[in-house]
């Protein structure tokens, strides 16, 4: 392999394709020989990120677009997730553990939480009104465990 | 759809068995069934079965709350069985398995009803 | 539902890229709830045109774009796979089957011939030097029986 | 790997037993494992089991025709088996059933090499 593989995919933001992106970069990811563990990981986070931009990013207007970017270099995946809607004002009170903006859509609040748990590194840049970006970091052990 | 529901109404409980994939798209179907069932329905307690579940992510964790809110509502208790690993790593993270009764099959669900 | 769904998917022109592309579009189009015969068809005609872009479109060159973008509308969907590479001088020698440019890699010449049988409609757009774009339009039958 | 690949000396014919996804990006393996034991090994013919096959496209076309001449050459007989109907299909519409023989296991696949 020479450099790194990428993907890029773009999305209505629909709830049915909160599925379809997460088997989507699941299927990237596995190219890294993951363990099942570690692609639930995958998947769960993605669909978080996702299934964030759709409700709070766009407050479920199906207009919107999401953007997911994946890259893997060596053991390392790196995946961004994007929107262009309502941007966070507080990003420190957004990732407190249980903190919801949307309680009475029976939100847990734990997305943030589940994102940094499930990966090794999570960073969030987000404006009011600019959109919101995540991006993650994840070293797949399987590879790495094959490789000493 | 890539979430199947059975709903079965019990003696000492409602029992709902899920299959597939529980997130934020098919959370509000398992919301809106479950929630007819124990308002209308004389349904005093709620058994979960996740036996088949495939995937879930935290909008399951928030239904899964909702609906223990609105049992506890009615003095009836929720039990949560047949919970994978991964699961219960949400559970766990998210510390409702502190507030909510998990056990490990519909049998053991059912008992641990009784015994109280 | 209100207007199409759709989604946008580019990656780097590398073999192993292949599976990925194919299980990502069936996960997209497995929201019209296809018969297991019209995902295989899906992921095969997929598999085909995205092939010939890294193989023909960029000859194994592994820095090359595939984009593939489809949409779904009522009961049919859209997609298209597309390279920015070599491109096709003679479409119509291109389309006969059992015609590849490429014997000496085992190429069977049944890419095109398999993307019309499988495929309710198939438009190529090509020109050398300038890549090659196939739009492909299928008409998912399980969704329709249920209209009935 | 998405794509295993089971190779049995038998007596009369070099078995190759496929599972996983056949495309362009897993055709080089077969196709050089295959190549390389026909060239050394003492094989006469070749039976080759889609069975676990769970997906194919063209370029298996190509690497299984490439085997067929190969094995032909040398005065040899190919022989298919456990073929899929999506298989199949691709051997209808690319005239290859004309020319491979088609056997439905690998039981009937060696009877076939025998009674000739
Ligand atoms: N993409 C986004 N756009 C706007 N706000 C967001 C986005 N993602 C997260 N937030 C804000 O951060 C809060 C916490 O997010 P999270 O931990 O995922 O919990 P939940 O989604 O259950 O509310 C959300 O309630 C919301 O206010
Ligand atoms: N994306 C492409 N870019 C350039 N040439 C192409 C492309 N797709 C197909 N072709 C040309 O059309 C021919 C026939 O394609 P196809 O029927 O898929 O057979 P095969 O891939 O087995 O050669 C190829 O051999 C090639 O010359």
């Amino acid at each position: 392999m020479s450099g790194a593989n990428f993907m890029k995919l773009s999305f209505a933001s629909r709830s049915e394709n909160e599925s379809f992106a997460r088997v989507a970069v699941a299927a990237f990811v596995s190219q890294l020989d993951p363990t099942l563990n570690e692609l639930t990981d995958i998947k769960t986070v993605v669909s978080e990120a996702v299934t964030n931009c759709i409700i709070h990013g766009y407050d479920n207007d199906p207009n919107g677009i999401v953007t997911i970017a994946a890259e893997i270099e060596g053991d390392t995946v790196r995946i961004t997730v994007e929107d262009e809607g309502a941007g966070i004002a507080d990003l420190e009170q957004a990732r407190q553990p249980l903190y919801t903006s949307k309680p009475e859509l029976e939100r847990s609040g734990m997305g943030f939480t589940i994102m940094e748990n499930f990966m090794d590194e999570v960073d969030v840049t987000s404006a009011p009104g600019a959109g919101t970006k995540i991006r993650m970091v994840k070293r797949i052990e399987s590879k790495k465990a094959l490789y000493n | 759809m890539s979430l199947q529901m059975e709903l079965e109404h019990g003696r000492k409980a409602l029992i709902v068995r899920l299959k597939g994939e529980l997130d934020h798209h098919t959370a509000d179907v398992v919301k809106s069934r479950m929630e007819d069932a124990i308002v209308s329905g004389d349904v005093r307690n709620v058994i979960l079965s996740l036996r088949d579940l495939s995937f879930m992510d935290s909008s399951g964790l928030g239904v899964i709350l909702g609906r223990y809110k609105q049992i506890t509502a009615k003095g009836g208790k929720m039990v949560v069985c047949d919970v994978s690993p991964a699961v219960y790593r949400l559970f766990e993270l998210s510390g409702l398995f502190k507030i909510v009764s998990v056990q490990e099959n519909e049998k053991s669900a059912i008992s641990s009803l009784e015994a109280v």
